[in-house]
């Protein structure tokens, strides 16, 4: 009776499915969360960063050879002594709504972005303008407030349309642009609902993009985008998973209906001390807990393929010091270095004192393998005598607890950037995103005066120094950047994946029914 | 016409009862918000952000007031239909406009789905309840089964399908409907429908049911005026129905909450873009005004489907305004 | 009298329940006849089996297994139906227990009643206030019942005639009580509207089941007397239940005296009410209870 | 239903309560360590001898896990189910006694916690303060009170114009010795055994469901039944052992629950009767 009832089901199901029309010209991707605003200052989740690149434009855009090329902006003069640059527009650029662009935009969103009531993360990335003013229609001149080099990578935020921002220059996170956002971009949005958002193409772009129409799918389920995946040939399929899982990698190496697309992301993972707990604010701790943890293994176990590191740059970062040797696992000299040290073991766990070596380790739920890392992590401190409270909260109260009121000794995270890694804010004394209370005045040294120097061969040198002492020092423990794969349908043609923003060179990518 | 002017009275206290409970039930859960050890600025400002620039942000967010006096204004705005904008989940939304489709759906979905049970449980019990052997044969095994938690019928029945999908479908080369594999979005119906078979199947809400309409038929069916109606020769059918109403709908008014309860995990389960989300995503994003519009909805809908059930039961049943209320 | 056929005839009926500490029968061998015209008492304390007596007449007995045996049956016109006959794929023997399949068992009594119950007999029960249907007016009740007897009938007529049947049980403003619910009527008034509704369906007998229990005093002996003025009125064949002996006196023709599931005395109420003849003795402890005259002991 | 019946219900039943509660009251003093319990040279192993539920993705047994979930919900359960029972009998018992204001002011709390929805309410307050699942015991006992409180009202209403009571009180015992013995314990003890299993059934759902929701209740590696039927979001159907047999601990451990309060409470009516 059940197995009739499940039969018919099924098969009046697959003929709903065959009568559906097929849409050939439609990309379909899911995404692990929904985009939260489309208005580029909080596009701060990735799947809306993704989203942003496809509706709007910058004035430069880093192509697929790494180098700066012009978008909204069609050439430009830094000023002889760095404190300015002047851009000239591409001219007959039309916004979604059909308005035309022009340097007033462009000062705009300068504008906007400064003003001290528009609050977001990305601010401080606005911080060395000074002043921006139109020369006519298509020219705007940028002045600094210090001497920067290469001032024109520093300019690869989307510019917002001026007529859509009635209310003047200061917006807000509410602002209603964030689901109905007006871009210069190759896509416009044709409707934003709470878990898919489509697009469809802006016919009147200056290099229409192939494809007629892009549909972002909410799937939390990883298994399920890996699924869809591989029916991406049928039409309820996806046409690329952004994110594939390592242990689903092998599944499509020898497959005939998707390539694996690798893509190197400027990021990387670490796990961080709070300076102010007892205990680790001894080097020597720090230094043990190191130790006795096996990178290899928990990378290789759990996240797939990717490099060690031994400071806060990837190996492809100019900054990267390989005179630098990452630790290796040696539980011996950790036991070691904590007994000469005066950690005493007692019922497993190792104090000094009133210190004692037992820390609350909070996990971001959201972080991909943050269960499976941290046991791996507690097993390997345990040798060491050393005890790990494991805390896992949302993604929302772990910004609260870890980022904004430090409750916590230990957790583990991801640093991803967009094109420079600047980690001024990571470990100067004063940085804004110093939320390890990390303060080493040697640091600091290095970073005020990397960030003072006009010359960018001793800038680099300032960081391969810091390479070394952050290396000895471990604010965190710097422990690995990943090799990230997209899957990609073998159905689609003249793909590029931009590391960070994803989407960049969308337009050139064409879709084979 | 006296008992028409009673009736309205009547109506018209019991509306202003459930408008006093709303009024509670929002004091509670807007208390219990606000009573965050952390406030959802943190949670949504960035790192580093200075203490002013914070408190800006508080006030926007009208978070800056006390609870009291928050409430009220929240109380006072709301009772225009302003219950604020979404932080968020949809950043500047208006609250209600989020809010409302998305449980408009939920409801849709708990609402038939709870018809369809009352239905099968009609439907049973007059099959089964004359047989006693058979029933007490049935009633075991009916009482494991229905017992589950709505959410691992869900789980349990999605992966059974996907499971059949795979292997007769997918597995000779035939299109897999667009539902499938089951835990996505998509704009079918199917995923509705299995949600609606969770609600029934779990949650012990059939079985609930069964029993209550059972226990009901027979009272009826014993009920001495039934035996006269019998006597005098003329068919039980009309009378028993409509004094089985009154009974059926209050048991529908009672269990409504059972199954908003349900919908919450199931909906979360199918991906469906209804309350059940909306609440768990906000909840998810700290976005505070969306969690108290969605909650009160669902207070809201309890309370209303309690206060029609007695508006129609006084309607319908002539004893029950005669009381007095 | 006696070379016409009985209106009602039960032979040996017995009726049986499981219960806790096993099967019990509550009815016993029960037998009596009951001629067109005449009105029969049935008199016993409770737990007599009267009334499940009457209800197994009816073909109302709930409960497991219900009536065992017997027979029952009703003069339809000229004829003779056997409410009971035929039964033999219903009751089967298992060793020295009788099986019996209830579900089978109600499907064909319920068969055969349909057409009788209302046209052949209705009834009045104790508890008026559970009798009427609690969400219909009382006049729609009585329309139901005049609806099913004269089903011809007009609705402005059947509407008269309800008010009619509601004077005629001498309830005060029949108009108000038409459009009244049965909750908004004293016990005494359900129970006249409850007679109205049962004889205005025409039964060609009328079993009152107990009608007085539970009402007060003065409305008790009310409801006695409307039977009787209704009995004065137009001859009727009736069965009147009840264990208040000067009750039944007052009312029947010819009364049968039951106890413990057992017809104990079967004897002409004229009979009893002089103390002419002989008397079994619980009879004669109720007629001493009355303050009546016993009569000679059996 | 016969008698027959009703002791078959109340062994097979009571049987699967009494191995949970067995199994719940032994489970602390079982050592496991959820940090070594991960082993990946044995990932989705099928039941066998050695570990007769399989393992799950990271190579832990099953079955040790399906025994330490108890942990989860167990002592929280009991301690909500007699939290409810207790202020929903005291509740019930004070709204159907006394008069005026305070009458109507419990029952106007009740009311008021009534038309919470439930789980919605729970899911509220771990968003807010990221409770412990004794503190979401706590609140689901209290969400609650007011259905154990109105049955328990309603029959000290009918109760308190019986004779009996009447001539209990005409014979001079104390009201509270009324209230607290003839009354509650004798004439409503089915209805709180009924309720207090159903509380403890409820405690199990929510833990089960917001493990299984995974933002909030039992946080991997610690095992709940919860949080080993999400499992299925991460196998995708690589295998079913991992999921399934929780799942089947819950719909048992519900069912027999719910069953078993059932019928003790029918065969106590039928006792008292």
């Amino acid at each position: 009776m059940m197995n009739r009832l499940l039969s018919s089901l099924l098969v009046s199901c697959a003929l709903v499915a065959l009568a559906a029309p097929a849409d050939a010209q439609v990309f379909r991707y899911p995404e692990d969360a929904r985009p939260t605003s489309l208005l580029p200052f909080f596009a701060e989740d990735m799947s809306s960063v993704r989203m942003v690149e496809l509706i709007f434009d910058s004035l430069v855009i880093v192509n697929k050879r790494g180098d700066l090329e012009g978008s909204l902006a069609s050439s430009w003069t830094a000023d002889p002594d760095n404190m300015g640059i002047r851009f000239v527009l591409r001219e007959g650029v039309k916004w979604h709504d059909g308005r035309d662009f022009s340097a007033d935009d462009v000062v705009f969103t300068i504008q906007a972005a400064q003003n001290p009531k528009t609050v977001f993360n990305a601010k401080s990335k606005f911080g060395f303008i000074k002043d921006a003013s139109a020369e006519g229609q298509y020219g705007v001149h940028i002045t600094f407030n210090r001497p920067i080099n290469e001032p024109e990578r520093r300019f690869l935020f989307k510019i917002l349309p001026k007529h859509a921002f009635k209310k003047g220059t200061r917006i807000s996170r509410k602002d209603r642009f964030g689901r109905k956002p007006i871009g210069t971009g190759p896509y416009k949005v044709q409707k934003f609902g709470a878990r898919s958002v489509s697009l469809e193409v802006n016919p009147d772009y200056w290099a229409p993009a192939r494809i007629g129409e892009v549909l972002m799918q909410h799937t939390p389920d990883k298994s399920a985008q890996v699924s869809l995946l591989q029916y991406s040939g049928k039409q309820a399929g996806v046409q690329a998973v952004i994110f594939l899982p390592p242990k689903n990698v092998p599944i499509f190496e020898n497959s005939d209906q998707v390539t694996l697309e690798p893509y190197h992301t400027v990021s990387w993972w670490y796990m961080a001390y709070n300076h102010k707990s007892k205990g680790l604010n001894d080097p020597v701790v720090r230094d043990a807990i190191a130790l006795a943890i096996n990178r290899e293994e928990l990378l290789e176990a759990h996240l797939g393929r990717g490099d060690i590191l031994g400071g806060p740059f990837t190996e492809s970062s100019p900054f990267y010091n390989f005179e630098v040797e990452p630790r290796e696992q040696d539980i011996q000299r950790a036991n070691q270095m904590l007994d000469e040290a005066g950690y005493k073991k007692k019922g497993g766990v190792r104090r000094k004192g009133r210190t004692k070596l037992q820390f609350r380790f909070v996990m971001d739920k959201e972080l991909a393998s943050s269960q499976a890392l941290l046991l791996g992590i507690e097993a390997q401190l345990k040798k060491i005598g050393i005890r790990v409270k494991a805390q896992y909260v949302d993604h929302a109260r772990y910004r609260e607890q870890v980022f904004n009121r430090q409750k916590y000794d230990l957790t583990l995270n991801v640093w991803s950037f967009e094109e420079v890694e600047d980690v001024y804010p990571l470990f100067h004394s004063k940085g804004v995103m110093n939320f390890i209370n990390y303060n080493n005045s040697e640091v600091d040294n290095l970073l005020d005066t990397a960030k003072s120097t006009r010359d960018y061969k001793k800038y680099k040198e300032y960081m391969k120094q810091l390479h070394a002492v952050l290396n000895r020092d471990l604010p965190y423990y710097f422990l690995w950047s990943l090799d990230v794969y997209s899957g990609l349908s073998r159905q689609l043609k003249g793909t590029f994946i931009q590391p960070y923003y994803y989407f960049t060179s969308f337009e050139e990518w064409e879709l084979s029914p | 016409m006296s008992r028409a002017a009673r009736l309205a009275i009547a109506a018209l206290r019991r509306a202003a009862g459930g408008l006093l409970l709303l009024v509670g039930a929002t004091f509670v859960i807007y208390i219990t918000i606000r009573s965050a050890p952390g406030d959802a600025i943190d949670a949504i400002s960035p790192m580093g952000t200075p203490p002013d620039v914070k408190a800006r942000l508080m006030a926007e967010f009208g978070l800056d007031r006390d609870p009291f006096t928050g409430y009220l204004a929240w109380l006072v705005r709301s009772l225009t239909g302003d219950f604020g904008e979404s932080l968020v989940f949809s950043p500047g939304a208006p609250v209600m406009e989020v809010a409302l489709p998305a449980f408009g759906r939920t409801l849709l979905l708990s609402a038939s789905a709870l018809v369809v049970c009352l239905i099968l449980a009609v439907l049973a019990s007059l099959l089964l309840g004359e047989s006693s052997r058979r029933q007490q044969l049935l009633t075991g095994p009916l009482y494991v089964a229905t017992a589950a938690p709505s959410f691992v019928v869900a789980v349990v029945f999605a992966q059974v399908v996907n499971w059949a999908v795979n292997v007769y479908l997918v597995q000779n080369d035939y299109v897999p409907p667009m539902w499938y594999p089951i835990p996505i979005y998509t704009e079918s119906l199917m995923p509705y429908v299995f949600a609606g078979f969770a609600l029934i199947a779990g949650d012990g809400l059939f079985m609930d049911f069964f029993n209550a309409v059972r226990a009901e038929l027979t009272a009826l069916r014993n009920a001495q005026f039934i035996a006269a109606v019998k006597a005098k020769g003329a068919r039980t059918v009309g009378h028993i129905a409509r004094n089985m109403f009154m009974p059926l709908l209050s048991g529908y008014a009672a269990r409504l909450p059972i199954v908003l309860g349900g919908v919450v995990i199931v909906e979360y389960i199918f991906t469906l873009d209804g309350g059940g989300y909306l609440l768990l995503e906000a909840s998810r994003e700290r976005d505070f005004p969306v969690v108290v519009g969605i909650s009160v909805l669902f207070t809201a809908t309890i309370i209303g489907m309690n206060l029609l059930a007695d508006i129609v039961r006084a309607v319908i049943d002539p004893r029950e305004v005669a009381h007095g209320g | 009298m006696s070379a016409e056929l009985p209106l009602l005839s039960v032979q040996d009926l017995v009726i049986e329940f499981d219960t806790r500490q096993g099967r019990r029968r509550v009815v016993d061998q029960v037998s009596f006849d009951l001629a067109p015209g005449e009105v029969l008492g049935i008199l016993g304390e409770s737990g007599s089996g009267k009334t499940m007596t009457t209800m197994a007449v009816l073909g109302l007995v709930a409960g497991e297994p219900g009536v065992m045996g017997g027979s029952i049956k009703l003069l339809d016109g000229e004829q003779q139906v056997d409410l009971l006959s035929d039964l033999d794929g219903v009751l089967s023997r298992k060793g020295d227990r009788v099986v019996k399949n209830g579900r089978k068992w109600r499907r064909t009594v319920h068969k055969r009643m349909q057409p009788l119950w209302g046209r052949m007999m209705t009834a009045v029960f104790q508890n008026p206030r559970h009798s009427l249907d609690p969400l219909m007016t009382v006049g729609a009740q009585v329309e139901e019942s005049i609806e099913l007897a004269l089903p011809d009938l007009a609705a402005d007529a059947v509407a008269a005639k309800a008010v009619d049947w509601l004077d005629r049980v001498q309830m005060n403003q029949p108009q108000r009580v038409h459009g009244s619910y049965p909750h908004e009527l004293s016990g005494g008034m359900c129970q006249r509207a409850m007679i109205a509704v049962a004889l205005a369906r025409r039964p060609k007998l009328l079993i009152a089941d107990e009608p007085t229990t539970g009402l007060d005093t003065t409305v008790r002996a009310e409801i006695v007397e409307l039977f009787r003025a209704l009995l004065e009125e137009e001859r009727r064949s009736m069965m009147y239940i009840s264990h208040d002996i000067r009750e039944v006196l007052y009312l029947a023709d010819r009364v049968i005296v039951m106890k413990g599931g057992k017809v104990v005395e079967t004897e002409t109420a004229d009979n009893l009410r002089l103390g002419r003849g002989t008397r079994a003795d619980y009879t004669a402890m109720l007629l001493s209870a009355a303050d009546l005259p016993t009569g000679a002991a059996a | 239903m016969g008698d027959k019946h009703l002791r078959a219900g109340l062994i097979a039943s009571g049987t699967v309560v009494a191995l949970v509660l067995l199994v719940g009251i032994i489970s602390p003093f079982v050592p496991y360590d959820p940090a070594e319990a991960v082993n990946y040279d044995q990932q989705l192993q099928p039941p066998s001898m050695a570990h007769i539920f399989g393992t799950d993705g990271q190579g832990r047994d099953v079955a040790m896990r399906v025994l330490k979930g108890t942990e989860a919900f167990f002592l929280p359960g009991l301690f909500a189910a007699a939290l409810a029972t207790l202020l929903g009998a005291l509740s019930g018992a004070v709204a159907g006694y006394a008069e005026g204001w305070l009458r109507t002011g419990v029952i106007g709390t009740m009311q008021l916690i009534d038309t919470l929805p439930r789980l919605v309410y729970i899911i509220l307050v771990c968003t807010i303060l990221n409770p412990s699942i004794y503190l979401i015991a706590f609140v689901a006992a209290i969400l609650f009170v007011p259905s154990i409180a109105t049955v328990i009202r309603r029959r000290v209403e009918a109760l308190g114009s019986e004779d009996y009571i009447l001539a209990h009180v005409a014979h001079g015992f104390r009201p509270v010795r009324i209230l607290l013995y003839h009354i509650l314990w004798l004439q409503c003890r089915p209805m709180l055994i009924r309720q207090a299993t159903y509380v403890f059934g409820y405690v199990l759902f929510v833990e089960v469901a917001l493990s299984y929701l995974g933002d909030y209740g039992m946080q991997e590696p610690l095992p709940s039944w919860g949080n080993m039927v999400a499992q299925t979001r991460e196998l995708g159907g690589a295998g079913i052992w991992p999921w399934a047999f929780p799942a089947v601990a819950i719909v048992l451990t519900i069912s027999a629950f719910l069953a078993f309060g059932n019928l003790l409470a029918r065969a106590d009516e039928e006792e008292v009767r």
